[in-house]
């Protein structure tokens, strides 16, 4: 496939919409500058078409240009971590046949943030969008510790249940604390040499496979996740273990 | 939600439209018009252009010996003459050759030589619409409010691809603007366009091209999505001929559109807008009037009861030249400046209104396009107060406002995300009109009352003056036209005794219902 | 627009709440808690904290030779003592200085030595109100719904830059969202701070810089901007305290959000949230209580029930810490599911039923925010609808939604686009609420009956339970809270039969009168 | 002053919001390659916040991201056509004091565009916003030739009526119809040398004062001009010429 650019209404017209505030009071200069600032960004055939003042100092604008970048979209690798889900029958049949027993899954809502619904969405019985959470799996043993907990904590509860697979959910992103609580509880398995005994597995809105590799995990799940996907990813690789 | 609405003024206003309109009719029946004649022509089986790109049917209504007896005489005796079929006589024609003088065949001969022909045309529309009716059974197209895009890049290639990107994010009707002012020119352009302005230019093979997309989507889809386009301005009859072949669903199609909007001469408009509508009625094509273009120049609180008159106005033409009221898509638009305080329940009252006035119609409710500006934020939500009413007074056909509207003709993603809000808005809303009443004198039904009062008063001062003596006076939209002025004045004659349109009185109201 | 409702059910719930908190009074009275007692020191003029940071209201409270007397009787010992005022003594205690034994001081004499520092305090509160009082009448607010804006920057002064801006473009209430669960610390942060996650810590110093940014832009801009922060968590009584003397306006202060959201002991909570509504009481402050949180982990439309019957619970524990209705800005929330047909039908059959059921309240209106999604332009249409169901129920404090929601802490520009939004659709359809009945016996009016049945309900099973089994039985938000779980239960005490708090007698319902 | 950059919640983080459609259809790897993309137009710690197919083809992103671009708006240099407006008797004032007769003024919207509110607004006597148009003054003799007047005639009439100022409107920016037609205004008047002769004024939404310049006009109005404002400009203008 060759590179596409942004469509308009014609093929790679390049049509990009931004809006941004300035820190300035509004004036015709401040959107000329506006538009300046958009040709510094590399964008061309700039029209703010909206500027105004939102504040004494501070003005708004919305600006339609076109944008030069273009990219291969199949050039591009970000692999799902799971391709297709399997049902709960085929993933309790694969993790009993290969297995032979149910895997321990710790999840938890690490550092400060509390947003539990998401990893919840995931654990609970109840699960999400009408898929049934990890709860409900014969072959999982579901330990859900909730919001704020202390990686420290985490792995503490997680080796001494001997968990197979370790969930870790982080909604907050603000100021990177995310990636600083994920990269701190890989560090943390790391450190203790107990990062091969576990799957260890991010989530969370901003989360996707691609960065969760980055950090060190076997896998990420981000915005919309269904269980039955993570259910899938933790049976298979699990199997994939027992066999090698 | 219901008007408490003086049932004697609306029938009061419906007299005073018919009493307008009635005396226009005779002197439809005594005058045709150039594009009257082209679209016989282009019935009869005459389409393509010569290689100077001028359209054949222009080239034989052109060399007419005598116009004022009609084409189809012209064509018959040509036939009865040379054996040979209409287009073929059109090239020939256009090569050169002359026409004979039908006055040198028997009628009787050249009726004879040119039935066949007229025959296979009405086949052919009455085929076309038995196709679109089953189409519909099969692949029922959904609830109203039916959502309208448009599609406008000047290319019908990319037209077509946002097209069906439009019908598969949700669109069910999908219009194809036309190029800035194509109602000006006085032929229709052949063959396939990828230059326009504003829009791209309604050509038959354009049709061809769009309906075969949205034919492919809507099999795809499970759902039958409608094609409209603009049978408006100088070439109405030979666009309705040309919609009616190619199974387009819906016309722009309004009675005085283009004297007002396009200074388009008012006897020129007046007879092909009737003859248009012949064909539209047969074709089961639903017409969408332009109440809306009163708004854009004026204040929309002003001239609420220029666009209710219209509205009678535009029935009444339509009703007599054979369309059923379910065929009569009447406009109206969402207009009101938004920082007018209770705007809303102005534009609430004003679309019930028209929802009761019309019950039978299917009403087209055009989005907010004035007050947009370059706040594409602020202009969703005008955009969703505009898809709450629509869905709370039950309108028809509803065209998606584009956040962008002040900005450029709609990107891909703008249709995406206009759909989005007209679904989001019409399902969490979906019953309110019903379980909510008006409150009985108040600020809504009075606002109705109001605008109800104001068109009955504007009717009654056209009825006194007469259509054309009110145009001239400047009494809608405030632009006065002359009865022999505008363009396209050229183009209307008076018939000849022996005037023959075999189509035409095939199409008459009395012979629509056989 | 007025929803027909079971006045019987209604004076039912209302005892059914009185029922429920009354017992749960008596438990008060004899208990008070570290940050009650924080709190008294407080308003006796301990305000610093010691060189480790440590609040000197903490070092003193935790230095009491027996609490169970109160922090007031040492200090009065001590006073007498030493003759030196509150603030000194605690900075001597601070560093090593141990607190007399009250018993050795005559009640008498400590009390008269106390006396003043009291009066003052409560002088202090009183001159802050009438301030408020009197810029109120200066510089008129606006109607209602009060627009109101969050800042979350972390960065007091960040904070402070957005709160100004956010006036300027509109704003008439502004909170300053706290740091991650502050509610979890034990003690009040001390100084200006500048670190922070999805918000700003709650701090005296934080509060001044707030307050005076925000009345030089009221004087500017002609009408007084409301300031809100939160007493809720482990420090209730302290937050109350500081915000009466620095002259906020609204505090987040709920009776059960720290036990059900935050795991805080419930023995704690109860003693906590009364002496803070005293304090609130007396300091014209309007609380905001949390019921939204309840919609924030389960479904809208399920939890409507328990949304009502939580409002019926903290509006009784309200009344009795002394809180007059239009101080009890009870909370909810526009969060059913964007996708359900007619959702918007149940949210304003919610929002009505509450707005007529607690009349004299200023009801405190929550956006949606677990439907929000990236996709800004959706969520735009989503506020728009929360903002016309606000403005058609005549909600009062009215919580803008933000199109980024679900992406960040609102940026400086999101505010404005908020609050156009608010504007915009306040404006147009102003008195829509007004012009509109609801169908008697529709879709609206039955949904708001199951509701009422439904907090009846809850209310029942609670009220037969008593609150504390009934919260360790999981009744509300589906959390099981244990009688001597959760956090700061280690704080919770029992007075001393001689156990002396002079504040707290002021402040008591029937002196607050006076 | 200082360069300035977007501002989200904090000096100079460089928030901007974009959106933008491409023609390929949804996927993991479709949101990766908008996340890629935003990074080839330059912008860092890009979050693809809303990801989509739209239709089978074609992908809708929303993305929020920093840019490193700054702006020195005090170095922009921008100037509006007109600074302090005058009000009607003040412009009536002036034109009769200095130039002594009422300026002959001709307006129409160029070329194919038919949009004539917006020059109705600044000729018609009713004006725009509660402003008072051209037609109103005094000093003014106006002529507004409508809609879809092509340049030649409107070149001819101007140059017959002898105008001191030529107001072109474009409102259709499609492909660039109006600098076309703008263009073709200015170079028509140079070529039968009457440029000096009027003051040559456009208009439209697109239009600003430097764009105008750069088109070899007097001055350019954008959008909500006020008729004031023109008014104040021709007659200003005017004047200088009759004293110069
Ligand atoms: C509900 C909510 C709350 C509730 C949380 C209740 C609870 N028990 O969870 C309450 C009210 C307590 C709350 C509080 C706060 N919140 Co909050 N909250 C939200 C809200 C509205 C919805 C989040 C949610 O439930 N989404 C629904 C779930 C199902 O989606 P999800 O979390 O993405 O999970 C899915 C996937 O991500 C994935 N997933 C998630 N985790 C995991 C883990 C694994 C292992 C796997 C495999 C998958 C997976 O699967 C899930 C299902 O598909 C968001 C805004 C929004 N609309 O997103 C703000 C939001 C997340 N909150 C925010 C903030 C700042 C706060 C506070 C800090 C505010 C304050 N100062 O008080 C507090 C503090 C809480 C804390 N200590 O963390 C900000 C975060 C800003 C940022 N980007 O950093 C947001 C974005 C709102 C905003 N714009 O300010 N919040
Ligand atoms: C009203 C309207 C119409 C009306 C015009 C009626 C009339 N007599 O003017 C009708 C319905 C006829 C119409 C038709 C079309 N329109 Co139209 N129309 C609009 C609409 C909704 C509003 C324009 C308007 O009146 N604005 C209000 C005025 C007051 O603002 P203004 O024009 O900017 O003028 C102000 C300033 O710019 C300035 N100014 C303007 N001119 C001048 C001149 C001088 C000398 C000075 C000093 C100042 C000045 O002063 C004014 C007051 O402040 C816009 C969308 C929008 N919301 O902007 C689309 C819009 C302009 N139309 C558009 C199109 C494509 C068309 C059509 C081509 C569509 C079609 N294929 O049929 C046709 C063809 C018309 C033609 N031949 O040009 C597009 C243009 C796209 C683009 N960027 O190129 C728009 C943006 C809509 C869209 N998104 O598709 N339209
Ligand atoms: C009835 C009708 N015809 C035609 C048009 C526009 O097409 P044209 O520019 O070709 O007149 C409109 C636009 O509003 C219309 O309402
Ligand atoms: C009553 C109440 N207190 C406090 C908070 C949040 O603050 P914290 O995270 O410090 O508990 C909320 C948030 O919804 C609330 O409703």
């Amino acid at each position: 496939m060759t590179p596409v650019k942004p469509y308009g209404d014609t093929l790679n017209d390049g049509a990009v919409q931004l809006s941004f505030t300035l820190p300035v009071a509004w004036s015709e200069a401040a959107d000329e500058a506006a538009r300046q600032l958009a040709g510094k960004m590399g964008f061309t055939d700039v029209a703010v078409v909206e500027g105004r003042a939102i504040a004494s100092n501070f003005s708004f604008f919305v600006v339609y240009a076109r944008t030069p970048a273009s990219i291969d979209v199949s050039a591009v690798h970000a692999p799902a971590a799971v391709r297709e889900t399997l049902s709960i029958e085929q993933v309790d049949e694969l993790i009993a046949k290969r297995v032979g027993r149910a895997l321990k899954v710790v999840g938890a809502c690490i550092g400060t943030d509390a947003h539990t619904v998401g990893i919840d969405a995931i654990l609970n019985m109840k699960g999400y969008r009408g898929d049934y959470g990890l709860e409900r799996y014969r072959g999982f043993e579901v330990f859900n510790l909730g919001s704020q907990i202390a990686v420290e904590d985490l792995v503490r509860f997680a080796r001494e249940r001997g968990a197979d697979a370790i969930l870790a959910s982080q909604v907050v992103t603000q100021k990177g604390s995310d990636v600083a609580n994920f990269t701190a509880l890989a560090e943390l398995l790391e450190a203790e040499n107990a990062r091969e005994d576990v799957l260890l597995i991010a989530g969370g809105p901003r989360m996707t496979n691609l960065l969760a590799a980055e950090l060190g995990y076997d896998a990420g799940f981000g915005r919309g996740t269904l269980p039955g996907e993570v259910a899938t990813f933790i049976a298979r690789r699990a199997a994939e273990r027992a066999s090698a | 939600m219901e008007l408490r609405i003086d049932r004697g003024a609306v029938d009061r206003a419906r007299r005073l439209a018919g009493a307008i309109v009635d005396p226009v009719a005779g002197f439809i029946a005594r005058h045709s018009t150039v594009s009257v004649e082209r679209a016989v022509v282009r019935l009869l089986g005459v389409e393509g252009a010569g290689a100077d790109g001028v359209p054949l049917a222009n080239r034989l209504v052109d060399a007419l010996p005598d116009r004022a007896l009609g084409a189809a005489a012209a064509l018959g005796a040509a036939i009865a003459e040379t054996g040979r079929p209409p287009a073929t006589i059109a090239e020939a024609v256009a090569a050169g050759e002359p026409l004979p003088d039908p006055s040198a065949t028997p009628l009787t001969a050249l009726r004879a030589a040119l039935r066949p022909y007229a025959d296979a045309a009405l086949a052919r529309i009455g085929a076309r619409r038995r196709e679109r009716d089953a189409l519909l059974a099969r692949l029922p197209q959904g609830e109203p409010p039916l959502l309208y895009v448009i599609v406008a890049s000047g290319n019908i290639y990319e037209d077509r691809t946002a097209a069906v990107a439009a019908a598969e994010a949700g669109a069910q009707i999908v219009a194809v603007i036309r190029s800035t002012a194509q109602s000006l020119l006085d032929y229709v352009p052949h063959g396939a366009t990828t230059e326009g302005f504003g829009g791209t230019y309604a050509t038959q093979e354009n049709f061809r091209i769009m309906r075969a997309a949205l034919d492919e989507v809507s099999e795809r889809l499970g759902r039958y999505v409608m094609l409209t386009n603009y049978a408006s301005g100088l070439c109405m009859p030979e666009i309705a001929a040309m919609a009616a072949v190619e199974r387009l669903d819906m016309l722009l199609n309004d009675s005085m559109y283009g004297i007002l909007f396009r200074d388009i001469n008012m006897q020129r408009t007046f007879v092909d807008q009737h003859f248009s509508r012949r064909i539209n009625a047969r074709s089961g094509i639903v017409i969408n009037t332009g109440e809306d273009n009163y708004l854009t120049t004026a204040d929309a609180v002003e001239q609420a009861p220029a666009v209710l008159a219209s509205q009678f106005v535009n029935e009444a033409f339509a009703l007599r030249a054979g369309l059923p009221p379910e065929q009569i898509g009447l406009g109206d638009a969402f207009e009101i400046d938004p920082r007018l305080e209770d705007g809303f329940l102005f534009q609430l009252a004003q679309a019930q209104l028209a929802r009761q006035i019309f019950a039978g119609a299917p009403l087209k409710y055009m989005p907010p396009t004035k007050h947009m500006t370059g706040d594409i934020f602020k202009g969703h939500l005008i955009d969703a107060m505009f898809n709450l009413t629509s869905v709370m007074t039950h309108q028809t056909i509803h065209l998606c406002g584009m956040l962008t509207e002040a900005i450029h003709t709609p990107f891909v993603g703008d249709r995406a995300l206009a759909l989005d809000n007209a679904r989001y808005v019409m399902t969490t809303a979906r019953n309110l009109g019903e379980e909510i009443e008006l409150k009985p004198g108040g600020k809504i039904e009075r606002r109705a009352r109001e605008v109800l009062d104001g068109a009955v008063r504007i009717l009654e001062r056209v009825a006194e003056r007469g259509l054309t003596g009110a145009i001239e006076d400047g009494t809608f939209a405030d632009v006065k036209r002359a009865r022999e002025g505008g363009r396209g004045y050229e183009g209307v004659f008076e018939k000849h005794p022996a005037y023959w349109n075999p189509l035409d009185e095939a199409l008459a109201p009395a012979a629509a219902g056989a």
